[in-house]
């Protein structure tokens, strides 16, 4: 296979191995006397009582906020369009074979 | 065989007839009506096109069957 | 047999095809969406029926049959299958159409739509 | 063993369609002995496929004719054409065979502990199974009529799968939607056949390739053909049923659903490599469905970020997937009439299509079981409304992990081995397409990293707390396919070599499956 | 022979012809079902009637095993489910329009005006 | 009973279905099997539907009867009523209404060969019937002033004699 | 439920509806017609019963889950009859010149002979069945279902 | 050729009843329009099978006679507001 000669998983397999034993080794050096459930592992926020989990959690629709923001001009058209009404799935559908065969035809 | 096809000429421009009732009209029963003799028209014309396997099945469906769910349907749902 | 598609029956079938695209395009009620598929199933069969038929053929029905022209009979057993397959195909969505009435109170295709986006 | 190979093609079908009927019958009595029906006949089948697969590697096409011993009927004499219905197996339909008994079979030991909630289990593996046959028998037939009837099972069982919760408004909202564009589809392609019997008086693939004219009414069959697929396929600008279907389908069936798409993919690349072959104007097809696939990655992919209903995001994503498929193959396509081209670089990208094919339906199949995992555990499908779900579903999250790693093409893994091939091959073909191709898989890693930031990362949320892993047979319907994954992963090229090769060559040698199909004759 | 069989197949369409101009013809829906109703009926049984004479002629030539018999006794079964599917299609008609709330156009009476009807 | 009435009539309409089937007077000897086995069939089925434990149409003199009735009275009547109809059709004269009549009838098959007969003859047509007492509301497109009088009309108008042939052939 | 005298013509007719649709199916090979347009014959002689008298009448005789064992049993039956060919090809027709069906028609016109045709009228009375069993289920339940519409959740 | 003529004659008079089936005011009109039709097309069926000289094709009359019935019942009970 010429398109893969250069490409074997494996090697990359065995960097990763590698890579963690390096990361495992990093995580053993951590100090040892934390104790997990204690105010240890506790947050802290500057004094302050631990906020509610479900505003602590980042929303899925606030994800990507400013991605959706700069492009809002494609954005915008391209959900308008999924309207979900089926005669609409429709009328792509038969405008597209309209469209297709006048390209088909006209190239012969 | 100039009368038979005659006949062919006259019974697929009355199924456009039926079509374009059933496109026109709003209440769902005439639309039931009018699809109703586009099947019973369509199976005259399987009938004559020698084929009577396919004017039975139609007759049989589309006239009997597809009528009655449309019908049983539209009495579930709502007439217009 | 190409000479033969320029006959009366199929330009029947195209008027048909498209009125039923028409439906199925502008019409917003359901029940009126099925009619347009069950109308485009109706112009298709047609279509494969007279693709077979010879003038002045007999029926291809080995019982009695005289001994002359025969009508095709692959395109009749072709039409009994698509019809089989369209009458379950209509009572399947107009059984979903009933539910959809029941979770609804609408038939309408944009005031019974919940998924979109 | 040498006669069941020889059976081997119609047994794969005849036995998930016998199952299909038995599991009523048995269904009366007792509902374990159902579920090992399903099971063991979909095993069956996946078995069958598999030695059918590698005596046709070994010995090439097979062709079964059903109803008599040889595939010309005997009346007219001297009519050499096969007027009997034949099942044309070839390295490529036995691929896509391979892929829809697998996912099938995970999907079914999926289900088992999924429909314990349900009503109506028996109806449900009943539809299950015919959905199998329409998939095996859509990628075995030899004949386009046969074609419209597969597809018209398969599309019938797949809207009653996706319906089948019939509690849900919106499960029976994707069911109908998905019903009427099948229908209508396969309407469409019914219509082909009949311009094609109109013209030619044959119904057979390879004798209607030995044939074809490519006259005004042949293109306009292969317009509606290649768009009736298209459709079926969910390639933009006619997917938006794709996410209303997929993300209500139950828990499963999503996958096979999904799957059942590629089966419509592969009559696509049927009719276009065998059926139309050289006679067609192969740049123009070939540019069109570039087109298409261009589209179908960017729109999908682009959605799919904004998409905050896991599944329907998935869905998107599926769509995305499709588009590279579309990518490689028309690259293959357009240059299919210039021998140099196509051993340069067309022969990768129709091979990188391929290999697409099998990578995305076992990673998506995986990552529509997780999510469909998800909502079984929590019953909400929001993304909004998750968290912090790796603590107490972790063989979900590891299983999530790398089914997002695989389709963002990660490079261990196999997504990226395939990907690979569709850059590199398309590269030279137009370097544009390429970096299109590199940026959507980039979009696609972004919001995975989304999806999984939402649902499993985070603060433990309190109404979840009593949430538990998902039952033993889900896992194991999940753990199939991860194996799979990671063994596709490590060993491309041994997977490239023994299924995907052989299948691009079958696809190109045109003339080779007509005269192999034709001189058994 | 012929005479009769042209005989029975004018009378027949006369009828079918007098049936669908009464359609036409008459002000409301009761008075269209009375023409449509019985002269198509009585035009269709003449036609069959017309079909079976032929076909009798023929199978009494032909000898009585001959496959024309099939024509004359499908036909007369299919004449006999027609006068009566016809019959009780009209009355269900009638009765469906009359319960739809359609009144009769010029009646002279109507006695199921407020009459109790037990159902 | 019931089951074997039933079967022997479907069995007899099989046998007119399948004429000219072989050389056993008319049919062949499978034909002849399969229609037992079918009409045992059916017979299983709906002994119940036809047949509702009356068996008075088994009487020969009742056959006998129905077919002089459809002859004599019957068809005669029916091509009246057409050439009357014609005659309204093409004149444009009607005088329609809706009419009570109580033919005091016993059973339901008598009433339905009465509205069937009314309903297929001179210018009457069946629209109700009250399922107690056995009235027909008759819509009649030419009303009789005399017909008029008292209330459950006079059946003579409306349909001469047509009762006491129902009554004589099912009562 | 209808008017007494459409009950009554409703007995009258449906055993003939329900022999002609087995008369159909069972002479599929020799006349127009067989499994699938028999079965829509008795099916619609079914839909006759519902239309005049109530679906709930006739789901007291005729019950859904029968109709899906009748399915089911004449899918199986014609799927076993196509295994049975399995010793030359799957659909192979072994019944001719065996004593069902077997008989070799001579050439040419003739008027029908039922007792030929091997396999195929086997295979329509498979079809037919489930035919009658899906189509009577079809009407049969749409008919219950929209006997009593309510607006769940 | 008789018999086709007379099938020609009765297409016809299918064309006069289509037209009542169209333009009918109210629903009943337009169901017995339906019924003409269904009539005169059975007669139509017998007669081109007297006129093809197919004894065979007499059933599909039948057929639609019994059939025809089922779909004006089912109308008529709809439109009488019945119960099914």
């Amino acid at each position: 296979m010429s398109a893969l000669s250069f490409w074997s998983p494996l090697v990359l397999l065995f960097s990763f191995v590698l890579l963690s034993l390096v990361v495992l080794i990093f995580r053993n050096r951590g100090e040892k006397r934390y104790k997990k459930g204690t105010a240890q592992t506790k947050i802290f926020l500057a004094g302050e009582e631990e906020p509610d989990p479900e505003k602590l959690h980042v929303k899925a629709h606030n994800m990507y906020w400013g991605f959706f923001e700069a492009l809002k001009h494609y954005y915008g058209p391209t959900m308008k369009a999924h309207t979900g009404i089926i005669n609409d799935y429709l009328l792509w559908f038969v405008s597209l074979i309209a469209l297709t065969a006048l390209i088909v035809f006209i190239s012969g | 065989m100039i009368e038979s096809e005659l006949l062919h000429i006259v019974i697929p421009i009355l199924l456009v007839v039926c079509a374009l009732l059933v496109l026109i009209v709003n209440d769902l029963i005439i639309a039931t009506i009018a699809l109703g003799a586009l099947s019973l028209l369509l199976s005259l014309e399987f009938f004559i096109l020698q084929a009577p396997d396919v004017a039975i099945a139609e007759a049989g469906i589309g006239a009997a069957i597809t009528t009655a769910i449309f019908i049983i349907a539209i009495k579930a749902t709502k007439r217009m | 047999m190409t000479e033969s598609l320029f006959n009366i029956p199929f330009l029947a079938i195209a008027a048909l095809i498209v009125i039923s695209l028409y439906i199925i395009i502008t019409q917003k009620n359901l029940i009126k969406l099925v009619m347009g598929i069950v109308i485009l199933e109706s112009a298709v069969n047609f279509f494969l029926v007279s693709l077979g038929y010879r003038s002045g053929g007999a029926t291809p029905i080995y019982t009695n049959a005289p001994e002359k022209l025969m009508v095709l009979p692959v395109p009749q057993a072709l039409t009994l299958t698509s019809i089989v397959i369209g009458v379950s195909v209509t009572a399947l969505m107009l059984s979903m159409i009933i539910l959809i009435y029941r979770h609804t109170g609408d038939i309408d295709a944009e005031k019974s739509r919940r998924l979109k986006g | 063993m040498q006669s069941l190979i020889i059976h081997s093609p119609i047994l794969a079908i005849a036995i998930p369609l016998l199952a299909a009927f038995l599991t009523p019958l048995i269904g009366k009595f007792s509902s374990k002995a159902r579920d090992i029906v399903v099971i063991v006949a979909l095993a069956v089948t996946e078995f069958l496929v598999l030695i059918l697969a590698r005596d046709i590697y070994a010995s090439g096409l097979h062709v079964y004719t059903l109803g008599a011993l040889s595939p010309t009927l005997a009346t007219p004499e001297n009519f050499m054409i096969p007027v009997r219905i034949v099942l044309e197996v070839d390295a490529m339909s036995v691929f896509m065979g391979i892929i829809s008994a697998t996912v099938a079979l995970a999907a079914a030991i999926y289900s088992i502990s999924f429909m314990k909630r349900e009503t109506g289990g028996t109806k449900f593996y009943t539809l299950l199974l015919l959905l199998t046959v329409g998939m095996i028998g859509l990628e075995f037939t030899g004949d386009l009529f046969n074609m419209f009837i597969f597809l018209e099972i398969l599309s019938i069982s797949g809207a009653a799968l996706a319906g089948f919760r019939i509690r849900y408004a919106d499960a029976i909202e994707g069911g109908f939607k998905y019903l009427v564009i099948s229908a209508i589809g396969a309407l469409v392609v019914l219509f082909a056949v009949g311009i094609f019997y109109g013209q030619y008086n044959l119904l057979n693939i390879a004798a209607l390739a030995k044939v074809m004219q490519y006259t005004s009414l042949d293109q306009l069959a292969l317009v509606l053909l290649i768009m009736a697929f298209g459709m079926k396929l969910a390639s933009v600008p006619m997917h938006m049923w794709a996410p209303d279907t997929y993300s209500v389908a139950p828990a499963g069936t999503t996958p096979m659903i999904y799957v059942a798409s590629q089966a419509c993919l592969y009559a696509l690349i049927r009719i276009c490599f065998t059926l139309y072959g050289v006679t067609m104007n192969t740049s123009t097809i070939g540019w069109i469905i570039i087109v298409l696939g261009v589209l179908s990655m960017f729109i999908g992919v682009t959605v799919a970020v904004k998409q905050t209903d896991i599944k329907r995001l998935m869905a998107y994503h599926a769509i995305s997937q499709s588009g590279y498929m579309l990518l490689g193959i028309g690259v293959g396509i357009a240059v299919l009439a210039d021998p140099v081209a196509l051993a340069a670089y067309g022969k990768t990208a129709i091979s990188g299509g391929i290999f697409h094919i099998v990578n995305n339906a076992l990673y998506k199949g995986l990552l529509f079981l997780t999510a469909e995992a998800l909502f079984f555990s929590l019953g909400t499908r929001d993304l909004n409304k998750m968290g912090g779900m790796a603590r107490n579903m972790k063989y979900t999250t590891i299983f999530f992990i790398i089914g997002a790693l695989a389709i963002s093409g990660i490079p261990p893994f196999n997504g990226f081995t395939s990907k690979l091939m569709i850059y590199e091959s398309v590269y030279q073909f137009s370097p544009l397409l390429a970096v299109i191709a590199m940026l959507v898989s980039i979009l696609t890693l972004a919001s995975f990293t989304k999806a999984f930031q939402s649902a499993f990362t985070g603060p433990a949320l309190p109404q979840y707390n009593n949430v538990k892993e998902v039952p033993k047979p889900m896992l194991i319907g999940m753990g199939i396919l991860a194996v799979l994954i990671v063994f596709f992963s490590l060993f491309p090229n041994l997977v490239v070599n023994t299924i995907v090769n052989p299948a691009t060559d079958s696809l190109i040698n045109q003339a080779g499956y007509i005269s192999s199909v034709m001189g058994g004759l | 022979m012929n005479i009769a069989l042209y005989i029975f197949i004018g009378i027949g369409c006369l009828f079918n012809l007098i049936g669908v101009i009464g359609l036409h013809r008459f002000p409301d829906f009761y008075t269209r079902l009375h023409a449509a109703t019985k002269c198509t009926t009585f035009g269709s049984i003449f036609l069959i009637i017309a079909v079976m004479i032929q076909s009798i002629a023929i199978w009494t030539t032909e000898g009585i095993s001959s496959p024309e018999s099939v024509l004359s006794i499908h036909s007369f079964i299919a004449m006999i489910a027609l006068v009566l599917t016809n019959a009780t299609g009209a009355h269900a008609i009638a009765r469906a329009g009359h319960r739809s709330g359609v009144k009769p156009v010029r009646a002279v009476v109507d006695d199921i005006d407020g009459a109790k009807i037990n159902d | 009973m019931a089951f074997l009435v039933t079967s022997i009539t479907v069995y007899i309409f099989y046998l007119l279905m399948t004429t000219s089937s072989g050389n056993l007077l008319l049919w062949s000897k499978e034909e002849l099997i399969i229609g037992g086995v079918l009409a045992i069939v059916v017979g299983a089925l709906t002994k119940n539907i036809l047949v509702k434990k009356d068996l008075r149409m088994l009487s020969p003199r009742r056959i006998f009867l129905f077919l002089i009735y459809l002859i004599f009275v019957w068809f005669p009547a029916l091509a009246v009523a057409n050439i009357d109809v014609a005659y309204r059709v093409i004149t444009g004269k009607i005088n329609p209404g809706i009419v009570k009549i109580q033919p005091k009838l016993p059973n339901d098959l008598s009433l339905m060969i009465l509205a069937n007969s009314i309903t297929l003859t001179p210018g009457t047509l069946s629209v109700e019937v009250d399922e107690k007492t056995n009235a027909l509301y008759v819509h009649w497109i030419n009303v009789d002033k005399a017909a008029l009088k008292k209330m459950p009309r006079d059946p003579k108008y409306v349909c001469g004699k047509f009762p006491e042939w129902a009554r004589r052939i099912a009562g | 439920m209808m008017s007494k005298i459409v009950r009554t013509i409703t007995n009258l007719f449906t055993p003939f509806i329900f022999m002609f649709g087995l008369y159909v199916i069972i002479h599929g090979h020799i006349t127009p017609g067989g499994g699938f347009q028999g079965g829509a014959v008795f099916a619609s002689g079914i839909a006759l019963l519902i239309v005049a008298f109530n679906s709930k009448k006739v789901q007291k005789h005729l019950k859904e889950h029968h109709l899906s064992i009748i399915e089911s049993s004449g899918a199986l039956m014609f799927i076993g009859l196509a295994f049975a060919g399995l010793a030359f090809t799957f659909f192979f027709n072994i019944l001719i010149g065996s004593p069902i069906f077997g008989q070799i028609p001579p050439e040419g016109s003739n008027p029908g002979f039922i007792w030929t045709a091997g396999v195929i009228p086997l295979m329509n009375i498979a079809v037919g069945l489930k035919v009658i069993a899906g189509l009577s289920a079809i009407v049969l339940v749409m008919a219950l279902s929209s006997s009593n519409v309510r607006i769940e959740e | 050729m008789m018999w086709i003529s007379v099938a020609i004659a009765l297409v016809i008079f299918i064309i006069v009843a289509l037209i009542r089936l169209i333009i009918g005011p109210t629903i009943p009109d337009r169901l017995v329009a339906l019924d003409t039709i269904n009539t005169i097309v059975i007669v139509i069926m017998i007669v081109l099978g007297a006129a093809f000289k197919e004894v065979l094709l007499i059933d599909v009359a039948i057929v639609y006679a019994v059939l025809s019935f089922i779909t004006t019942l089912f109308i008529a009970k709809y439109i009488e507001k019945g119960n099914f």
